[in-house]
């Protein structure tokens, strides 16, 4: 509970702050935070899988990911500050309807199920539209990179409160897949900046019609 | 079989007769202008004349130019054959119908047009293109006083339409009959080249149509063509006469009665040349651009008939 | 397998051979071979089926379930209807093909004669199983298979822009058929698994009336847009011209037939007949289409666009004949229904032989003249004698003159009208009448506009020198012409032979079985209740006699000519300027119609500097406004091209514009689970 | 169980033979044309095994991992046929296709990946890890596009890459409800992902929930399917992608993803009113259709052509899907044609792409004079695609109409038809523009019988074998798999 509230929260700090390290050090706390959770979801549940999740998580979404993304803005270099579409205040408004939307919507679920912690559900819902509320206002690639990594972080609450985790296999597959997404989302910033040599995605326009 | 022997008399007194009407017309005319004019018989020595001429032919004609003389000549005949004249036998099975004598017609107009064109001449042309025009806007019209007699008498052929007037005499004086007629009294001048549509004395205007065509035309092929128009005019006559007031013609060939046909058709003729006289010397020639007029102001009249005729059902 | 069904394997099997040797043929000169090889072999095949189909009625009946068995299996039948119009495709299609071996040899440097070759064929192929087609896939395979390769042949001569053009107006309107004709006959199944129109006839009477009223119009619409109706015509006047003459004539005198054929097969057999509107609305259409197409053909210069015009009001009038039909029928005077739906039918016939020598006359002429604008031929009379006298012949017989078989036909057709009184319902009967006046003004147009046709391409003096230097074009050519001039004069002599042949066929199909017309005397076509009768014979008998007897009187005085030039006002010599043009002999009619032409017209007059009395030139200029078709088209097309462009602006080039429509769908998506519930 | 590893191995191998092989050799390329068509054989066999047994798996009916019904069998067919004809004509065999080893290696690996994740995804029956195959497609077809890395290229790629990733993420989260509501209900159980285990447990689980679990699912995969207005990656990364890639992309990716939306409505059906999720495929299908004909009127370019009609095929199978088994039965036939005639046209837009040089409409013409076979063919297949006979397009959109009408949905039929007409016109218009006229200068004239063309006959044949017969054996395996949608 309190942990996908923390979540939320750092979800809402990207949508507050600008500067790019203070993306990245967000999404290493909701990371953070991520694995915290599910290892106590794991305690609690008596689930041992969800160890080995945390774990997984641990080194690829709290350490690995993080890494590469300062790498990738130490390679880009200072980025001159592009003001995203939406400006601060009415960014975190929108976070708060969607949050809201999130909990109309998953209320029903939340009387499905009798876990200690469907309180939990709509929060992930709220981060998940959060994250595709960055995706899509968000101007810079390496930015909608992050948002997208914030929208896994959401499913992957949305499972460990939800469902307790889904099966380890699944798990295993899922995170390499989000492994290898993150890994070539970062090989085609990286060509955008060398072809474009800017990372304003606003400027990728020539495809049309 | 005595039929079809009728048949063939009364043709040939048509085709007999057909330039005396001609000439009656014009000696009709000259009186009431004031002249003495040509005595009645005068066509008959012109065609005399014309058959022992050469005939003079442009370099530009085709065999086409040949044929079209015999071909309009052809179609009047059999026309004058189809039309009942001095006698109308009920029963017997005949060549066509009312349809069939107005497609024969078009056909002779159709050959004339094409001559006209033939020899190249701007006259030719000119007269075949408002030929063309002034028959294709009459078509309607005839079509539609044919609808006004079929419908009375539930039938196109002559002999029925006929029996049928005669039987019920308050038909005839019907509004729809006598709208009919005005109406096929005005495709008749129109058909046959009269005024106020068309000059048949005149040449070399610019505004001719019939004579436009044959202008190009002489001797014997000429004389066929004036018979031939003379022929259309007298089975025109005939079909507005006996249609319409059919009282005198003959229905069965007992010599008597043939001969009360023949009298009261050559009297009924001879009342229409009058009148058709009377008319040429009372109305001026219409500018060509008018004529439609003249020609829908008639179809109203034949559908007017036709309406009424279906409501007085 | 009884000879029919051998017949229809060999014709299936010679037009299949005659496509793949055209593709396979070592040169173009062979290809042009094969093609004719190939299609003769096929409509023998097909005549000879048709033929023991018509005289024994025994239909012909075959079925593939095997063949693309999930949409209801191929499924063949040829009924003594079906047969009448295989024999129209058949006969006229080896008339085309034998023509063609001569005509496309000006193409073979021009465009590829094994892909025409193969199209060729598979157009036969495709008419001729429309005719078979038994059930609802196969007939639409049929249907759409004759469309596409009558595409290609309208586009054989695809360098030229305008023919694309042309092209792709066809495939637009006919595809637009297809569309309509899909729901049409899917309205009628009763179920997925019955599609065969023995189903059709079963199940069609337990039908809402809405939805048979729903049938036809969507059956009207779609076979009308194939016939050639206004104001689906547009594609006639366009593809035409544009497709090789021979071709023309197949498409002209047998395609566009199919639209009649599909519209009789649903409207009178599947459907087996509807309340008095249906035949109301054919009548309509009928009289606008036939005094419409009339009427632009009378604006024409370009004799095929010409010819393609009249195609458009010979439909007219079948249509007439047909809703007179139906209409009669409808009121119980089954015996002056049959003379009404007999005309329709002969004047389809009729029409197929005429049309078909004129669109062969015009391709000998093109060919020659090269060029389609009538104002540059003239003349041809002299150099193309028997081209000449076949076009006159055709030209005479689609003006309705006696007593060719035209005349015959609208005959029977005025007769059915003429029937109109006897119709208790008022308002309907008095739809007749006018119909009748229509009908006689479009005849006597049609004359009017054939006299134009022939007398300016083909009589007085060359008007260029292309005309000057014409040639009578090939043998092969002119016998096919021949054919179809003698078949022009037949089946107006025979009339009434023919007549009692086609109530065969017309009493062969349930709703209008038993009542064959009665035995007339063989000269005459008659009423059955014997209000009217007309011997075409014996009119041309009497015609010849009196020609003769004038030819001999004036012989006896004997006839000499002296040969001179044209007498023109002291004219010293006769040029073609001098003639009457085109546009001067329809100028008339122009005037008369202008509210319908809408004509532009422009006169520059350019004065000699000096005095202004000097004329150097005059150019004058006028066009007719096809104000109907725009009326009809434009707005479609435009709203097309608006709503694609508001489309474009979808797609922007913003990705993030991308993923918010993701969203938004998303949400939608949500929202309308939420609503659902 | 041998010839499902016969049908996925194959392509795993040959991806990785081609990476390990550096600088790229020749004969790499004709190993992985044998693999393919090895995988082509073995999948073959599999229909064959599919249709006698019914079932080919391994464990038991709902635990194992691999799990091949009639319609994985179909799909596999199609995938390893599409993927044989790619890399049958992707450069690399030949001496004379001189591309630079490095780009030709590369674009081996990648296609080889990608079709053996689209393999993955139709025979495995955990629908977490048909996600994960599915996903997995993305990033291996991503990577495909940008080999000659233009500027065009890569906004492309990253276009396609971060919205079929939202979008796929979507549908992750679907499913987790779906696992969500399961668990919630039923509670752990082995195999608990297995889509016959949800199915059957389907009808006591929870509506509303599962109702919403579809809209995320159907959202989700529907961006890869391309279904409007997610489908806006989709002309971009067809029109960039190299020509094997696309067509497979067209061919075959997208009816995966459609495969994937028909299998969770199969699920969502046993629990909720059919009427639900029909009404929203119906929904997205016609707006796919709608924008599809449209965007077709006015466009320049013949690749994005070929995409947007992509884009409205889809749609057309969508609402298939939606009209009961005679509609299914419609959708997987057109998706049987549209893997063949679109495959076999962008292959071919591929050859005049490297003959004209330019993409646009304007730029190519006298295309039969210039290419006379290739010409010919890309003109049958625009045709076999504008829904003609005697091709297979034909029939499939007759009985999808007939559905229509046999589900009383005339207004459907109506909509359908008015797009496919407006879809006929542009295409033949843009067509008519391409075939004729003279060629451009610098043009290369003419074209000798190569191997590619003799390839490229053979989807055509096979288009035109299926509109004419439709062989009974297609038509059987078609039949079962819509029985196993559609219980």
């Amino acid at each position: 509970m309190l942990g996908s509230s923390g979540m939320l929260l750092t979800a809402l700090i990207v949508l507050w702050r600008k500067g790019m390290p203070a993306y990245i050090t967000a999404y290493r706390w909701q990371s953070w935070l991520l694995v915290a959770l599910t290892a106590t979801i794991g305690y609690f549940g008596g689930d041992r899988a969800l160890y080995w999740v945390a774990g997984l998580l641990l080194v690829v979404k709290g350490i690995a990911i993080p890494t590469l993304l300062r790498e990738m803005q130490r390679r880009l270099g200072i980025q001159p500050q592009i003001t995203p579409y939406v400006n601060t205040a009415t960014s975190l408004l929108t976070a708060g309807l969607l949050a809201l939307f999130a909990y109309v919507l998953a209320r029903p679920w939340v009387m499905v199920s009798d876990l200690p912690t469907r309180e939990g559900l709509p929060l992930a819902m709220a981060l998940l539209f959060v994250s595709l509320f960055i995706i899509v206002s968000r101007r810079k690639a390496i930015t909608q990179v992050i948002g997208f990594l914030m929208l896994e972080n959401a499913i992957a609450l949305l499972a460990a409160v939800g469902t307790y985790g889904v099966p380890l296999l699944v798990e295993i597959g899922v995170f390499l897949d989000a492994l290898m997404g993150f890994l070539v989302m970062q090989i085609f910033v990286y060509h955008i900046h060398e072809t474009f040599d800017t990372i304003d995605v606003e400027k990728l326009r020539r495809l049309k019609h | 079989m005595i039929h079809y022997v009728m048949i063939f008399v009364q043709t040939f007194v048509a085709v007999a007769l057909a330039p005396a009407l001609v000439g009656f017309i014009r000696w009709m005319k000259a009186r009431l202008q004031g002249r003495r004019g040509a005595a009645p018989w005068q066509p008959y020595l012109e065609l005399w004349k014309l058959l022992g001429k050469e005939a003079v032919v442009s370099h530009t004609a085709s065999w086409l130019f040949h044929v079209s003389p015999f071909v309009v000549f052809g179609t009047s005949v059999v026309v004058a054959s189809l039309v009942p004249l001095v006698a109308a036998p009920a029963d017997p099975l005949i060549i066509g119908d009312l349809f069939a004598v107005v497609y024969l017609l078009l056909l002779g107009t159709f050959f004339l047009a094409l001559a006209g064109l033939d020899t190249g001449s701007p006259f030719g042309g000119m007269g075949a293109s408002r030929e063309m025009t002034v028959v294709a806007l009459t078509e309607p019209t005839v079509a539609m006083s044919i609808v006004a007699l079929a419908l009375s008498a539930g039938s196109t052929n002559f002999g029925q339409i006929i029996d049928r007037t005669i039987a019920e005499p308050s038909m005839a004086l019907g509004p729809g009959h006598l709208l009919a007629f005005a109406a096929l009294f005005i495709v008749t001048l129109a058909e046959t080249g009269r005024l106020p549509v068309d000059n048949p004395a005149t040449h070399l205007e610019l505004t001719m149509i019939h004579e436009a065509m044959v202008l190009e035309y002489s001797g014997p092929y000429l004389a066929l063509l004036e018979w031939g128009a003379a022929l259309k005019l007298l089975v025109f006559l005939a079909l507005a006469a006996n249609l319409f007031i059919p009282w005198g013609i003959a229905v069965t060939l007992s010599p008597l009665a043939l001969a009360i046909g023949l009298v009261s058709f050559i009297a009924k003729l001879a009342i229409l040349a009058i009148a058709v006289a009377v008319l040429e010397t009372r109305v001026a020639k219409l500018r060509l651009f008018r004529v439609p007029e003249l020609l829908s102001a008639s179809f109203v009249l034949a559908l007017i008939a036709v309406m009424s005729t279906f409501l007085a059902r | 397998m009884n000879t029919a069904g051998a017949a229809l394997v060999l014709m299936a099997g010679g037009y299949a051979a005659g496509a793949c040797l055209a593709v396979l043929a070592p040169s173009q000169r062979a290809a042009r071979f094969f093609t004719a090889v190939g299609a003769t072999v096929g409509c023998v095949g097909g005549l000879i089926a048709a033929a023991i189909v018509l005289a024994s009625g025994q239909p012909v009946e075959a079925s593939f379930p095997n063949l693309v068995a999930a949409a209801g299996g191929m499924v063949i039948g040829l009924d003594r209807l079906g047969a009448l119009f295989l024999a129209l495709v058949a006969a006229v299609g080896f008339l085309a093909a034998v023509y063609g071996v001569s005509y496309t040899a000006e193409y073979e440097n021009r465009s590829s004669l094994r892909l025409f070759g193969l199209m060729f064929n598979g157009f036969l192929l495709g008419m001729s199983l429309v005719t078979c087609a038994a059930n609802i896939f196969t007939f639409l395979f049929a249907w759409e298979l004759m469309a596409v390769t009558s595409y290609f042949l309208v586009i054989t001569d695809s360098e030229d822009a305008d023919t694309r053009q042309a092209g792709l107006w066809y495939a637009a309107m006919t595809h637009f058929g297809l569309v309509l004709l899909l729901p049409m006959f899917l309205l009628m199944a009763p179920a997925a698994g019955a599609t065969t129109f023995a189903d059709l006839r079963a199940w069609t009477p337990t039908l809402p009336t809405a939805t048979r009223d729903a049938v036809f119009v969507l059956a009207f619409f779609a076979f009308g847009s194939k016939a050639g109706m206004v104001p689906l015509h547009v594609w006639l006047p366009r593809a035409h011209p544009a497709a090789p003459s021979h071709v023309s004539a197949l498409m002209s005198g047998v395609m566009i037939k199919l639209g009649i054929y599909g519209l009789v097969r649903v409207m009178f057999d599947l459907m087996s007949g509807g309340p008095a509107w249906w035949g109301g609305l054919l009548l309509a259409v009928g009289c606008v289409s036939a005094l419409l197409g009339v009427l632009y053909a009378l604006m024409e210069h370009d004799l095929k666009r010409l010819l393609a015009y009249h195609s458009v009001e010979n439909i007219g009038i079948i249509l007439i004949g047909l809703g007179a039909g139906s209409i009669l029928h409808g009121a119980g005077l089954r015996a002056l229904a049959t003379i009404g739906v007999a005309g329709a039918l002969f004047h389809t016939l009729n029409h197929a032989c005429f049309k078909g020598l004129l669109f062969l006359g015009a391709g000998s002429v093109v060919q020659q003249t090269h060029t389609r604008n009538m104002e540059e031929m003239g003349g041809l009379i002299k150099t193309m004698p028997q081209t000449a006298l076949c076009f006159l012949v055709g030209s005479a017989a689609i003006a309705a003159l006696p007593p060719l078989n035209g005349f015959a036909s609208e005959w029977l057709i005025f007769q059915s009208l003429l029937a109109g009184p006897y119709i208790p319902r008022l308002e309907i009967a008095v739809g007749f009448p006018i119909a009748v006046g229509m009908l006689a003004l479009t005849s006597g147009l049609a004359a009017a506009c054939f006299v134009k046709a022939f007398g300016i391409s083909f009589l007085a003096m060359p008007r260029s020198d292309h005309a000057a230097h014409a040639r009578e074009c090939h043998w092969s050519m002119r016998a096919m012409m021949m054919v179809l001039a003698g078949g022009c004069v037949v089946l107006g002599l025979a009339a009434p032979i023919v007549i009692r042949g086609l109530s065969r066929v017309i009493d062969s199909v349930p709703l209008w079985a038993g009542e064959a017309l009665p035995p007339s005397p063989r000269l005459w076509l008659m009423v059955p209740n014997g209000s009217a009768q007309v011997s075409p014979l014996l009119m041309a008998v009497l015609l010849t006699a009196i020609g003769l007897i004038a030819l001999l009187a004036i012989q006896v005085r004997g006839l000499r000519i002296r040969p001179t030039d044209t007498w023109g006002c002291g004219r010293i010599s006769q040029t073609p300027r001098m003639e009457y043009t085109a546009s001067a002999f329809a100028e008339p009619l122009r005037r008369v119609f202008a509210e319908l032409y809408r004509p532009t017209e422009d006169l520059s007059i350019s004065v000699h500097p000096e005095s202004r009395y000097f004329i150097q030139s005059i150019t004058y200029t006028s066009h007719v406004v096809p104000w109907l078709e725009k009326a009809f088209y434009d707005p479609v097309t435009r709203g097309a091209q608006a709503l694609a462009t508001q489309v474009r602006r979808m797609q922007a080039g913003s990705v993030h514009l991308y993923l918010l429509y993701v969203v938004a769908a998303l949400l939608v998506a949500l929202a309308s689970a939420w609503w659902f519930r | 169980m041998v010839t499902l590893a016969g049908v996925l191995l194959p392509a795993l191998l040959a991806s990785c033979l081609a990476m390990l092989v550096r600088p790229y050799r020749r004969f790499v390329g004709w190993i992985s044309l044998a693999c393919a068509g090895v995988s082509f054989a073995a999948a073959g066999a599999l229909c064959a095994e599919v249709a006698s047994t019914g079932l080919v798996g391994n464990g038991r009916w709902n635990t194992g991992i691999w799990r091949v019904d009639a319609l994985s069998a179909l799909l596999a067919l199609c995938i390893a046929f599409v993927a044989l004809l790619a890399s049958a004509l992707a450069p690399g065999l030949r001496r004379q296709d001189h591309d630079d080893a490095s780009q030709t290696r590369r674009l081996r690996i990648y296609m080889n990946a990608f079709a053996f994740a689209m393999l993955m995804a139709v025979t495995l029956q955990n629908v977490a890890l048909m996600w994960v195959a599915i996903e997995a497609t993305t990033i291996a077809s991503a990577l495909a596009i940008p080999l000659h890395r233009t500027k065009a290229s890569v906004e492309a790629s990253w276009k396609y890459l971060l919205v079929c990733s939202v979008g796929i993420a979507l549908a992750f989260t679907g499913t987790i409800l779906a696992y969500f509501d399961f668990v919630a209900t039923a509670g752990e159980v082995s195999g608990s992902l297995n889509w016959t285990v949800l199915r059957s447990a389907a009808p006591s689980l929870h509506p509303e929930l599962l109702q919403l679990a579809f809209a995320f699912i159907l959202v989700g995969y529907g961006t890869k399917a391309g279904l409007a207005p997610m489908h806006t990656w989709l002309p971009d990364a067809h029109s960039e992608a190299p020509s094997p890639i696309s067509a497979m992309m067209s061919g075959v990716l997208l009816a995966v993803a459609t495969y994937a939306i028909a299998r969770w409505k199969a699920v969502i059906d046993a629990a909720v009113d059919p009427g639900f999720s029909n009404a929203l495929l119906i929904g997205f299908g016609l707006v796919s259709v709608a924008i599809g004909a449209f965007s077709l009127v006015i466009q320049r370019h013949y690749k994005r052509m070929l995409a947007y009609s992509s884009v409205e095929h889809m749609g057309l199978v969508t609402i298939g899907l939606a009209l009961g088994p005679l509609g299914a039965f419609a959708a997987w036939l057109h998706v049987v044609n549209h893997a063949l005639a679109k495959s076999a046209s962008f292959l071919l837009a591929g050859r005049i792409l490297h003959r004209y040089e330019t993409s646009e409409i304007r730029g190519v013409t006298g295309l039969l004079r210039v290419m006379p076979w290739t010409g010919a063919l890309f003109a049958t297949g625009i045709l076999a695609l504008m829904g003609l006979p005697p091709f297979g397009l034909f029939v499939s959109e007759f009985l999808l109409v007939q559905a229509a009408v046999v589900n009383r949905k005339l207004w459907l039929a109506a909509i359908v038809l008015a797009l496919l007409l407006t879809a006929f016109i542009s295409l033949l218009t843009h067509l008519n523009r391409m075939l004729y006229g003279n060629a451009p200068e610098g043009v290369p004239v003419g074209e000798h019988r190569s191997w590619p063309v003799v390839a490229l006959l053979v989807p055509v044949v096979l288009l035109v074998v299926l509109g004419v017969t439709l062989p009974t054996a297609l038509s059987a395996l078609i039949h079962q798999s819509v029985a196993n949608l559609v219980p």
